[in-house]
C-alpha cells in the first residue's frame, strides 16, 4: 500500500480561510488517490475537504463558509491506490494559531537632519494590503531587524502596532540592512521578512556634546 | 500550535479561548457599527434632526436587557447569554437586508458597501461562538424563544427619500447600541467567568 | 422673559453615572429660576433633575439610580423669572457615548540599563480610580505622547489597552515631556491629558558599534 502522507502546513493569511498542505509518501508506481477529512471538536461528523484545486496540488482549501475559529479541526489525509491505503498522524488546527500575514509593503527610510540636533533615522511602512482593510479584525504587531551591511549579527526592536520607528543610535559612515515583518493578535506566526532596505549614515552624523 | 496530546480524543478550546475571541469579534463588530453609523450619519442625515425621531425605534427594544452595570452583574450568565444569542438572532434578518439594500442608496461610498456586508458576516460568526459557549454549559437543544421580529424591509425600499433614510440611520443606530450592548455584557461575563472580576 | 439657556455639555467620567452643564442665556436683570427636564426613550413621563447640586451651578448631577445605558434622554432647561419662561433646545443624550474619563494616574518614568543592550524607557501607569475595570464593565485605551523639551512637535503613540510601555527609540542626552490620557474603548472621548512628566536620557546611552 501506498505510504503514509504527511500533512506538512496550514495557514491562514487572514484568520477568514485557511488551507493546509500535505506531502505524499512513496506510493510504489501505483496511480494513488488522497483524500483530506476532517472533523470538529465536540462533533462526531467527518467532513471531505470542500476544494482540492484553489490552492494547487497537495492541498485542501477552506472558503469563510467551511472556516471556523471556534472549534479544533483535526484533519488527516488518506492515500489510497490498488495496493490498499494508509492514513497520515492526525494534524489539530485551531486557526487563530495558523494566521500568517503577508510581509509590510511600502517600507520608506528617510534620514532626518534637524537644525542643532542629531540626524536621525525613521522608518515608516504599511500594513500588508489584506489585512489593511480589515483594520480591527487583525490587530497586526511589527518587528524591524537591522545590521551593518558586513556585520554578522541581526539586532531585532519590536515596535508593537506603530508604523512608524525612530532609530538615533547608528554609527556614522556606516551601511545598514534593514527588515521588517509582522505577526497578527500576538497568537499567529511571523510574516516572511520584507525585502532587504539599505541605507547609508552619511559620516557628517557626528555625536556631539549637547 | 495548541499541542493536543498524541491519541487525545477530545482536543478542545478552552471556555477562556471561546470568550476571549467572542470579544475581539464583538469589540470588532462595534467598531464597524460606530464607523458605519458615523459615515452614514455624516453623509446622510444632516440637518434632518433623524436622532428625535429614532426614539423608541429599535426593533430589539421588545427584548428586556440590562440597562447599566448593576442590572447586568445581578443577572446570571446563562440568562446574560440567551439574551446576548437572542439580540444577535433578531439581527441576522436584517443585517442581510441591510447589506442588499445599503447598495441602492444614492452614491453609496464603498466604505459604507463593506462594512456593511462584513457587519453581517461577522455578526453570524459571532452568533456561532455564542452558541458553542452556551453549549459548554449545557448540552441540551439551546432554546430558541429569545428573539425579536424585524418588518422593516419596505420602510429601506420606501419611494420617499427622506422616509427611506430615515430607515436605514434607524437601522444603523440600533445596530450600533446592541453591538455596544453585546460588547459590555460579553466583557462582563469574561471577567466574571474567567477572571474572577479581576480584568 | 429670560433667554433661552443652552445645554453646553453632558459628560460620564465612568459610565455609571453622568451629569449635564448649561449656560444661562441674558435674564434682564430678574431673579431667574432654571429647571432642568428629561424623559427617556420609550416613557411618556417626564422627570426633573435629580440633583442640581452636586456639580456644581448650572449643572445637573445624575446618580447611578438615574443613569440608564443604551437609552436615549431626551434633556431640556427652562428659564423662568417674573416675565415668563423659555425652554433650551433639547438634547438627546445616550450615556454610552459621552463617557469620557478622568486622566490616568501614577505615571512612573524608569530607566533601564541591561547589561549588553540599550538603555530604554518603560512608562507603567494606573486607569483613572473611578473607572471600574475589573468588572469589565469598562475597558480603557490608552495613548501616550511625547516631544524633546524645547521641541515643537508632539510625537503620539496609540498603546490600546496596556498600561505600561517601553521606549527604545529615544536621543542620548535630550530632555523628555511625556504625557498620557484615556478614552473607553474606541468610543467615548478622550480624557483630559495627563499632567507632563520630565525624563532626561543619560548621555552615557552610548552609540556602539554593532
Amino acid at each position: 500500500p501506498p505510504e503514509k502522507p504527511t500533512i506538512i502546513k496550514c495557514r491562514s493569511p487572514e484568520k477568514e480561510t485557511f488551507t493546509c498542505w500535505w506531502k505524499p509518501g512513496s506510493d510504489g508506481g501505483h496511480p494513488t488517490n488522497y483524500t483530506l477529512l476532517y472533523s470538529k471538536e465536540g462533533e462526531q461528523q467527518i467532513y471531505e475537504c470542500p476544494d482540492y484545486r484553489t490552492a494547487g496540488p497537495n492541498s485542501c482549501y477552506f472558503d469563510k463558509k467551511h472556516t471556523s475559529f471556534w472549534t479544533i479541526y483535526n484533519i488527516t489525509v488518506r492515500a489510497t491506490n490498488e495496493m490498499g491505503s494508509n492514513v497520515s498522524d492526525p494534524r489539530y488546527v485551531d486557526v487563530t494559531y495558523i494566521v500568517q500575514p503577508d510581509p509590510p509593503v511600502n517600507v520608506t527610510l528617510e534620514l532626518k537632519k534637524p537644525i542643532n540636533r542629531k540626524t536621525y533615522l525613521v522608518l515608516t511602512w504599511s500594513p500588508p494590503p489584506l489585512a489593511d482593510i480589515r483594520s480591527g479584525w487583525l490587530t497586526l504587531e511589527y518587528e524591524l531587524r537591522l545590521k551593518p551591511e558586513e556585520g554578522e549579527e541581526w539586532e531585532t526592536v519590536f515596535v508593537g502596532q506603530q508604523t512608524q520607528y525612530k532609530m538615533f543610535s547608528l554609527n556614522p559612515g556606516k551601511k545598514y540592512i534593514i527588515q521588517i515583518h509582522c505577526k497578527a493578535d500576538h497568537y499567529g506566526l511571523w510574516s516572511e521578512w520584507s525585502p532587504e532596505y539599505y541605507i547609508e549614515i552619511p559620516t557628517d552624523f557626528r555625536v556631539r556634546d549637547m | 500550535l495548541p499541542i493536543c496530546p498524541n491519541g487525545s480524543v477530545n482536543c478542545q478550546l478552552s471556555l477562556g479561548e471561546l470568550f476571549e475571541r467572542a470579544v475581539k469579534l464583538s469589540h470588532y463588530i462595534h467598531l464597524l457599527s460606530t464607523e458605519i453609523f458615523n459615515e452614514f450619519d455624516e453623509r446622510y442625515a444632516q440637518g434632518r434632526d433623524f436622532i428625535a425621531r429614532a426614539v423608541n425605534g429599535c426593533h430589539t427594544a421588545s427584548l428586556t436587557t440590562p440597562e447599566d452595570k448593576e442590572q447586568a452583574q445581578q443577572t446570571h450568565h446563562e440568562d446574560l447569554l440567551n439574551l446576548i444569542l437572542g439580540v444577535l438572532r433578531s439581527w441576522n434578518d436584517p443585517l442581510i437586508h441591510l447589506a442588499s439594500e445599503v447598495q441602492r442608496i444614492k452614491e453609496a461610498p464603498d466604505t459604507i458597501l463593506w462594512k456593511a456586508v462584513e457587519i453581517e458576516e461577522k455578526n453570524k460568526r459571532l452568533l456561532e461562538g455564542i452558541q458553542k459557549i452556551i453549549g459548554r454549559f449545557h448540552s441540551g437543544e439551546i432554546g430558541n424563544e429569545v428573539y425579536s421580529q424585524w418588518e422593516g424591509l419596505p420602510s429601506l425600499q420606501l419611494a420617499d427619500e427622506d422616509s427611506r433614510l430615515f430607515a436605514f440611520y434607524t437601522l444603523l443606530h440600533c445596530f450600533r447600541r446592541d453591538s455596544n450592548k453585546i460588547d459590555s455584557y460579553l466583557r462582563l461575563l469574561k471577567c466574571r467567568l474567567i477572571h474572577n472580576n479581576n480584568c
